[in-house]
């Protein structure tokens, strides 16, 4: 099935999620983490859409209220309790110099086509949306780990756990109309939890290591001095 | 199904009493009250299951059957034990003022959340609000794990959070799989329902299921501390209270597992291709193998015993992973009697680190002389966990030999070889702990050893005689899980 | 019935560690001691003042060991009966795996190793009230050491009935663990530690040989049934039966201490207390070699000559170095330790031989050997407790355990010293004593080599049986300086000066009455050999025909034209002899000894301290097997004033076992640097830790699509 | 009958012994341009001995007392299984060959422990070396011997010859290299040069003399008389295993005194060989002793691979 022979609606997801991912993309060469931020709220807000409008063509109301949720956690509430940590931690002028930028950007790009190769061969039956849409939603996913595993900022680490959640929530909601109900409200619940808790432990450790630096918390370690 | 649901609610409600009233002063032995009533409901339903084979909750939200029942009441058991250890070991932290009222309010309020997070893991149905409560499980932990408020502490929590949320997010992505699978042969409705997906695993499509499950085994892997995702255990059980190192290694490890036997019968019923099977024998034994080198080197007496853990659930993993009847068996068994050594050892470990002031191996000294009863506790369980019979992990690990010899005999060795060197590892550690004269000024501490006594002796029985209506019930369940009796 | 007797022995091991748990139990004892008689207040009156609070220490140690005692005795009296009865009898226990309850089987072999333990455990039962009297009951308690002395006997007797697998390995580890416990009693010395942590280590790595042993044989058996019966049935290809004997015969002999896997013998044995030592050196070492001739002979089944020469050949190696280490040790206890290495080989080496035999078709022969091999193993059990609870009396006394803090106890302790004497006497193989005969049984087995039609095989054996010789005669250069050493010339240290004979009968008892064993069966050996031979009856299906056919009188185990040996007529001729020169010599009074100072060359003032040591006793042997040992030996002078003065000379040696430095800490070391290795994976960097996820993550997706 | 003569064997072996020794010592002293002492010597020094009040240092225990007797009988057991005259001997069948060298050992055990009773460093100087070399020996011996046992295929010392005696003239190379090997445990064993010298007594040479140094009286007699009779038992069984040819099969009086005449024969001919050797070789130092021992044990099993390779190989 080509592209061209779509409803207008799919073609809005899949531009969506390409848009998603791109968001990732950038995510994971942002070394300020105010706009890190900013760019994980847009990444929400599309996701926003892009369920919304998967409500609408497929005709199934309970996606509105996953949207909603979504929107108030991911675009309105994380977003803002990060952004006011970083203010108040004063960090929204830190710049994290990302070594080897090229090389992750380039890595982030192998993912993406990693996720095809993986997803690929058990898709060849279904639909050609389905088969874009998990196979982004699984490299957002992946880049999500990428963006921690690059970063060393601990909201940075936060940011990119919680687009990895972006991805899950795509993912269920594109390829499978959002999950039965009572899990996506426990999904929504663990998040919003989740997202208390990281506000606590930002305090916990910046009062602990002075700094929100991950590669300082090492004192449990191993490795022969 | 109604005990279920009491046992559902009344850790629920523990959660909302302790945090109203979590100050007050005997609210050790409230925990031990909650704890107990919920140990006799699991009872209850054991008998239950018992008597009628597999309940099933008429929403199908709720399965009770007897793989998960004897979970149940383990994990009951375990966990009221460890509430007689904890009552008079918090008190003790609050009174050399580690501790304020406050937290202890928290942890009590926590102990219960995280009893209910692991019902729910174990009653449920469902494949999704199984990952929630796994989830939530790791959410009422972290802050325990940071209890102490030292930077290690919160060090360890940091990491036990991110890591187990990331890793849990693979499992939520291999769940969102398998229900894109389901929803191919069933409703909306019951697509994450484990009792229909099991009655028609032959009709999902095997591709899709087997990466599913390599998702959910990362996933859930990372909670059963497999290697190489294990990095985050002996870091939360080394720096949380003792206690919780205790359910920790006794409970959220054996039910991480739980969650991933229950897929790979999915898979299995897909698939005839036993991939599921490789894939948990290759982790199972990389850890196995890998934390018998890391018990080596340990320098914290509680990361020691998390080490032990890993191997251990890497030995069921792998025995899981052989899925014959025989293995599965053993598993089973091997579950148990962990479960059941590694909490007693844990409150052992508790109090010798309250009797000498510090979990520095180097520093524990002369338990023996010091405080006969733990010193020998110590000693004993240590035995018992490095599999000398007649301890019941002994019977199991005998069993997982056999069934390894039975079907991979070529990997028999590589067994036998972590064992040894396990046994070496750990015995290195706790000897000088526990032998020779005791340092200057160590005094010994109020101690409630009964827990202690109770699972070692349970265990010893296991060892020497199993009991005929436990091995029925474990027969029941490897029925269950791997379709035939062993034997 | 013999069967139940077998069970009273082990219970009634298991109550006396029971009973010893109660020493510190006194209020609660007395509690039930009301309860159950308050009808009968005249028993209970009696009981109570039987249960003084003063006393009660000394009865419960008292009952303890009368329970040992009969346990001991029971055990003799089933050993005895197994022995006899031509048929074995079998049984299930309802405990155990549900599938595979115990399975309980006591056969001829069984009762032997019984009888073995049953002579030895009562001894000790007899030893132990005076030998733990001395004990400080708040540094070391009699509960720990009652508890696991009963928990290791019942080990070692539980191991000998069982038949199946998982039985066998749990009372195995039974009998290893609770030893652990006993070498690790006195652990305030950082040396038990040491000893225990070896041993605990080395018996765990020789458990799993054994479990992998019979993991391969159950394999092949019958739906992998772990039953001995279902083992026997097994039928193995050549080489994995070969792999299974590899196996077993690593891990049985880790535990009888075959070189080069002794380590943990001369460590653990020393250190545990005397009664203890005697066990373990005595008779668990026996039960090694009862697994694994349980293991070959019985459930293997199809012996090849391969292994006996295999056997032969470490035997051999055990035998020489044992006996070679054990001449250096200046430490009594090690030194009887190692020696056990060497008797161990010797028993390896005669098992070997009747391997051979068998395998090339000539089973009476092997049932020859195979006798040798099972009465040394029974002589040595005598004469190895013997010396070790004679060994336990003399460190009470002297306080130390060298040998040349000793020296002149001939005069303080004449009763030990001659009971010592007739152990050294046994265990160097002279004639007139058990050692000998099972020694000579040896010998005469080897010298039927020419019954074999392999060349190589005929030339290997003959330089076996010279290995044999040259081992006796070591172990007699080993036990004349032990004895020398310790009970003649003059007191080395004013603790020997001041030692004084033990007065507790119990202990001198158990030593006259080993002493009485050894002589009893020096002198009829006929006796036990009547018996062995049908353990060879029912393991090898033959027996020897002749053994007894020239009448009680004469041991002749092949015919009497090859060879025969008459112990009585011996001990008669002997005694005519002794008693002819000594009444024609001392025949006129006027003729009494005088007594002088001994002669010292006209320099005056002989001192302890002139004469030999036992490292200078045994200076040639170091010369001649230099290559044996890592010798390290240093002499410094002090320079005096004058040119080639020297004022003060202080000569250091220490002589120490290759194996370790060539074996074990090899692998210690390689432990050591995969587990440095492998904790470099605990980085601390939780990026580090994310990326192990992720890499794995994609590494499986990999693999799976 | 047959026990009877084994008594008057043992004791004619007994009262031969010193007489062999005067002879051997006749020997040398004429090899060597010395005058020899009478050939009785040995028997008078005996009986001097003997009327002498024997000396004991305070420091000795009965073991000290007791152990000539102990020697001397345990030699005396060990040459009455010695067919000295006569094949058929009653007590070779109560001990054989394996029983004599533990009877030897058993006299070496308690002569040691002598030794080391007084508590000199001489004595125990004389027993480290004694038990030494003797380790180095026995093995040596029992390879020699067990090359005649398997020929003969019994340990019965009285068998064994039989069995020589019957098969008639058979050159065996075993039996070369396994009589070198006994002649020279033999002189190890009963303490002659160049293992050791018996009319020494520097200390940096005894070995046997350092042990008896304490001894006087009869019980210096009983241990020279016992070191005797094990030089004569060698002598004796060097002859009659390796040339039985003379010794009496049956029990007529002719044939044993023609028995007697022809092992005297042997004896006084084996004892010139031993006084010339004696003579032309010097004493050995003591760890040269050990390359003597290992060069008899390597005859020793050259006698047997050659047994087992060319004569029994089938």
């Amino acid at each position: 099935m080509e592209i061209e022979n779509l409803d207008h609606y799919s073609q809005i997801i899949l531009s969506l999620a390409a848009l998603v991912m791109l968001s990732s993309f950038i995510m994971l060469a942002q070394g300020r983490l105010l706009r890190l931020v900013f760019v994980f709220a847009v990444q929400g807000f599309m996701l926003v859409s892009a369920t919304a409008i998967a409500a609408y063509s497929f005709n199934n109301p309970h996606l509105y209220i996953s949207a909603a949720i979504t929107l108030a956690l991911k675009v309105i509430f994380i977003p803002w309790m990060l952004r006011r940590h970083i203010l108040k931690l004063n960090m929204h002028r830190d710049v994290e110099a990302l070594n080897n930028k090229t090389a992750i950007m380039m890595g982030g790009a192998s993912l993406v086509v990693f996720s095809y190769y993986v997803l690929h061969p058990i898709m060849q039956n279904s639909s050609m949306v389905l088969l874009n849409a998990l196979s982004l939603s699984l490299a957002v996913i992946l880049l999500g780990m990428l963006l921690m595993i690059s970063h060393h900022q601990a909201i940075a680490h936060v940011v990119g756990f919680m687009s990895i959640e972006n991805g899950l929530f795509f993912a269920a909601t594109v390829s499978t109309n959002g999950m039965p109900m009572v899990v996506e409200l426990g999904v929504a619940f663990d998040v919003l939890v989740a997202a208390v808790l990281f506000g606590i432990f930002f305090l916990h450790i910046n009062s602990s290591i002075d700094s929100l630096d991950v590669d300082k918390m090492n004192r449990l370690n191993e490795v022969d001095q | 199904m109604i005990p279920a649901y009491l046992l559902l609610l009344l850790p629920l409600l523990g959660i909302l009493y302790f945090g109203l009233l979590g100050h007050k002063e005997d609210v050790g032995k409230q925990n031990i009250r909650f704890n107990g009533v919920t140990l006799l409901l699991s009872l209850w339903l054991a008998v239950n299951v018992f008597l009628s084979g597999t309940i099933l909750s008429t929403d199908q939200y709720f399965i009770v059957d007897s793989f998960n029942v004897y979970l149940i009441v383990l994990t009951a058991f375990v966990g009221f034990t460890t509430s007689i250890f904890s009552a008079p070991y918090m008190a003790h932290e609050q009174e050399i003022g580690k501790l304020t009222a406050n937290r202890l309010r928290l942890y009590y309020s926590m102990y219960q959340g995280f009893m209910f997070a692991m019902y729910l893991v174990l009653t449920t149905n469902n494949m999704g609000i199984m990952w929630v409560a796994m989830e939530a499980a790791t959410l009422a932990t972290v802050l325990l794990v940071s209890l102490y408020r030292t930077p290690e502490s919160i060090e360890a929590a940091w990491k036990y959070f991110i890591l187990c949320g990331v890793g849990i997010a693979q499992a939520l992505f291999g769940t969102i799989l398998l229900y894109y699978a389901a929803i191919q042969i069933s409703d909306v409705d019951n697509a994450l329902t484990w009792s229909v997906l099991y009655e028609n695993a032959k009709l999902l499509d095997p591709e899709i299921l087997e990466i599913a499950f390599v998702f959910m085994l990362i996933g859930y892997g990372t909670k059963i501390g497999l290697v190489p995702l294990h990095n985050w255990l002996p870091d939360a059980h080394s720096e949380g209270p003792t206690p919780m190192s205790a359910v920790l290694s006794g409970l959220l490890l054996n039910d991480a597992l739980y969650a991933v036997v229950r897929n790979k019968m999915l898979v299995d019923g897909a698939t005839d291709s036993h991939i599921a099977g490789y894939l948990m024998m290759g982790f199972g034994m990389l850890s196995f193998l890998v934390a018998a080198f890391f018990l080596h080197r340990q320098k914290d007496i509680k990361r020691l015993f998390s080490y032990s853990s890993i191997e251990h659930m890497g030995l069921m993993t792998f025995a899981f992973g052989i899925g014959t009847p025989f293995a599965t068996f053993a598993a089973l068994l091997h579950m148990t009697v962990h479960s059941l050594t590694k909490s007693a050892i844990f409150v052992t470990v508790g109090h010798a680190a309250q009797i000498s002031g510090t979990q520095s191996i180097e520093k524990i000294r002369g338990l023996i002389k010091t405080q006969p009863q733990v010193g020998w506790g110590l000693l004993i369980g240590t035995l018992a966990i490095a599999g000398f019979p007649p301890f019941g992990v002994f019977a199991s690990e005998f069993l997982v030999l056999l069934a390894t010899m039975q079907s991979y005999p070529w990997l028999a060795p590589f067994l036998l070889l972590g064992i040894g060197i396990a046994c070496a590892g750990l015995f290195r550690n706790i000897q000088p702990m526990v032998y020779g004269e005791k340092p200057e000024g160590q005094q010994a501490v109020q101690a409630n050893l009964w827990p202690v006594m109770i699972h070692l002796a349970i265990v010893l029985w296991l060892g020497l005689a199993m009991p005929d209506f436990l091995a029925d019930w474990f027969t029941q369940a490897t029925i269950l899980i791997s379709g035939s009796a062993p034997l | 019935m013999i069967l139940f007797l077998a069970y009273a022995a082990v219970l009634l091991s298991f109550l006396s560690g029971i009973l010893a748990l109660l020493m510190r139990q006194h209020c609660s004892v007395i509690k039930w001691v009301h309860y159950c008689c308050t009808k009968r207040p005249d028993w209970q009156q009696c009981l109570n003042n039987w249960l003084e609070q003063s006393v009660y220490p000394q009865r419960i140690q008292q009952l303890s060991f009368i329970c040992l005692g009969m346990a001991g005795v029971f055990a003799m009296i089933a050993g005895v009966g197994g022995l006899i009865s031509e048929q074995a009898m079998t049984a299930q226990l309802p405990l155990g795996l549900p599938w595979l309850p115990w399975h309980v089987r006591f056969d001829s072999l069984s009762g032997l190793f019984f009888l073995i333990i049953g002579i030895a455990i009562f001894a000790v039962s007899c030893y132990g009230p005076g030998y733990v009297k001395g004990n400080n009951e708040q540094e070391h308690p009699f509960a720990v050491l009652g508890l696991f002395s009963g928990l290791f006997i019942a080990g070692m007797l539980l191991v000998l009935l069982a038949d199946d697998a998982f039985f066998f390995m749990i009372s195995w580890e039974l009998m290893s663990v609770a030893s652990y416990f006993l070498v690790a009693f006195q652990h305030e010395n950082s040396a038990n530690r040491h000893a225990a942590f070896i041993y605990l280590i080395m018996a765990e790595v020789g458990a799993i040989a054994i479990i992998l042993a019979f993991g391969v044989l159950a394999s092949f058996s019958d739906g992998g049934a772990f039953t001995f019966d279902a083992l026997r049935n097994a039928s193995l290809s050549d080489t994995w039966a070969s792999v299974a004997f590899v196996l077993a015969l690593v891990g049985f002999g880790m535990k009888a201490g075959l070189v080069p896997l002794h380590v943990w013998l001369p460590e653990a044995h020393p250190v545990a207390p005397s009664h203890i030592s005697a066990l373990m050196s005595g008779v668990m070492l026996k039960v090694a070699v009862y697994g694994l001739i349980r293991f070959s002979f019985d459930l293997l089944g199809d012996i090849q000559w391969q292994w006996g020469v295999a056997l032969m050949i470490i035997g051999a190696i055990s035998a020489l170095g044992g006996i070679l280490y054990a001449m250096m040790q200046p430490n009594l206890k090690r030194l009887l330790a190692y020696s056990s290495v060497e008797n161990i080989g010797i028993i390896f080496m005669v098992l070997g031989l009747s391997m051979i035999f068998l395998a090339k078709g000539h089973p009476t022969l092997a049932a020859l050997g195979f006798v040798a091999a099972l009465f040394h193993a029974f002589n040595h059990a005598l004469f190895k407790n013997l010396l070790f609870l004679g060994a336990g009396i003399i460190q009470h006394q002297v306080h130390s355990l060298n040998i040349d803090d000793m020296g002149g106890l001939i005069k303080r302790m004449p009763h030990t010293s001659k009971l010592f004497l007739i152990a050294c006497m046994s265990i160097s193989s002279l004639p007139l004593l058990n050692g000998f005969v099972s020694e000579w049984l040896a010998f005469q087995a080897a010298l039927q080599v020419g019954v074999l039609d392999d060349a190589v095989l005929r030339s290997l054996v003959p330089v076996m049986a010279a290995a044999l010789a040259l081992t006796a005669a070591l172990a007699a250069a080993c036990f004349v300086k032990l004895f020398g050493m310790m009970f003649l010339g003059l007191p080395r240290t004013r603790h020997a000066a001041k030692a004084e004979e033990t007065q507790d009968k119990g202990m001198l008892f158990s030593l006259s009455l080993l002493a009485g064993l050894c002589f009893l069966f020096g002198i009829f050996p006929g006796l036990m050999i009547n018996l062995l031979d049908n353990v060879a009856l029912q393991l090898l299906g033959h027996s020897l025909p002749n053994a007894t056919a020239a009448g009680w009188l004469w041991l002749t185990p092949v015919s009497a034209e090859k060879a025969s040996y008459s112990a009585p007529i011996v001990l008669f001729l002997a005694a005519i002899a002794g008693g002819i020169s000594y009444r024609y010599l001392r025949r006129d009074p006027a003729m009494a000894l005088r007594e002088s100072e001994t002669w010292d060359c006209g320099f005056g003032g002989l001192t302890p301290r002139m004469q030999y040591t036992s490292s200078a006793f045994t200076m040639p042997f170091r010369r001649i097997f230099s290559k044996v040992w890592i010798i390290d030996e240093t002499i410094t002078k002090q320079p005096g004033t004058m040119p080639l003065q020297v004022t003060d000379i202080h000569y250091e040696l220490h002589v120490n076992d290759h194996s370790w430095p060539k074996l074990y800490q090899p692998i210690e070391k390689s432990v050591n640097r995969i587990a440095r290795l492998v904790s470099r994976m605990q980085t601390g960097n939780i990026r580090v830790y994310l990326s192990y996820s992720f890499f794995t993550l994609i590494f499986l997706l990999w693999v799976i699509s | 009958m047959n026990v009877l003569f084994a008594i008057i064997q043992t004791l004619l072996f007994i009262a031969l012994a010193p007489l062999l020794a005067g002879w051997v010592k006749w020997c040398k002293c004429h090899l060597q341009n010395r005058r020899a002492p009478s050939l009785l010597q040995p028997y008078r020094d005996l009986i001097k001995l003997t009327h002498k009040q024997p000396v004991v240092s305070k420091d000795a225990s009965w073991l000290f007392i007791i152990a000539p007797y102990i020697i001397f009988s345990t030699t005396a057991l060990a040459v009455s299984v010695v067919p000295l005259l006569a094949v058929d001997l009653p007590t070779a069948s109560s001990a054989d060959v394996i029983v004599l060298v533990g009877f030897l050992a058993f006299a070496r055990f308690f002569l040691v422990l002598a030794g080391l009773d007084v508590g000199t460093a001489f004595g125990g100087m004389g027993s480290s070396r004694e038990m030494t070399i003797s380790a180095m020996a026995e093995p040596a011996m029992l390879m020699a011997v067990f090359t005649l046992t398997m020929t003969a295929s019994t340990t019965n010392l009285s068998f064994a010859i039989d069995h020589v005696l019957q098969e008639g003239l058979v050159l065996r190379p075993s039996f070369i290299f396994s009589l070198s090997a006994l002649m020279l445990v033999a002189v190890a064993e009963t303490g002659r040069i160049p293992v050791d010298n018996p009319a020494t007594h520097l200390e940096l040479t005894m070995i046997h003399e350092a042990m008896i140094l304490e001894y006087s009286g009869r019980h210096l007699a009983l241990i020279e008389w016992a070191s005797q009779l094990k030089l004569m038992l060698y002598g004796v069984l060097i002859a009659n295993i390796f040339f039985p040819w003379g010794i009496a099969e049956t029990l007529s009086l002719s044939v044993l005194g023609y028995g007697l005449l022809a092992i005297m024969g042997k004896l006084a001919l084996l004892v010139v060989v031993l006084a010339i050797s004696e003579t032309l070789l010097a004493k050995m130092r003591l760890f040269r002793v050990q390359e003597f021992l290992s060069f008899a044990y390597l005859l020793g099993l050259l006698g047997m691979l050659s047994h087992i390779i060319l004569e029994a190989a089938r």
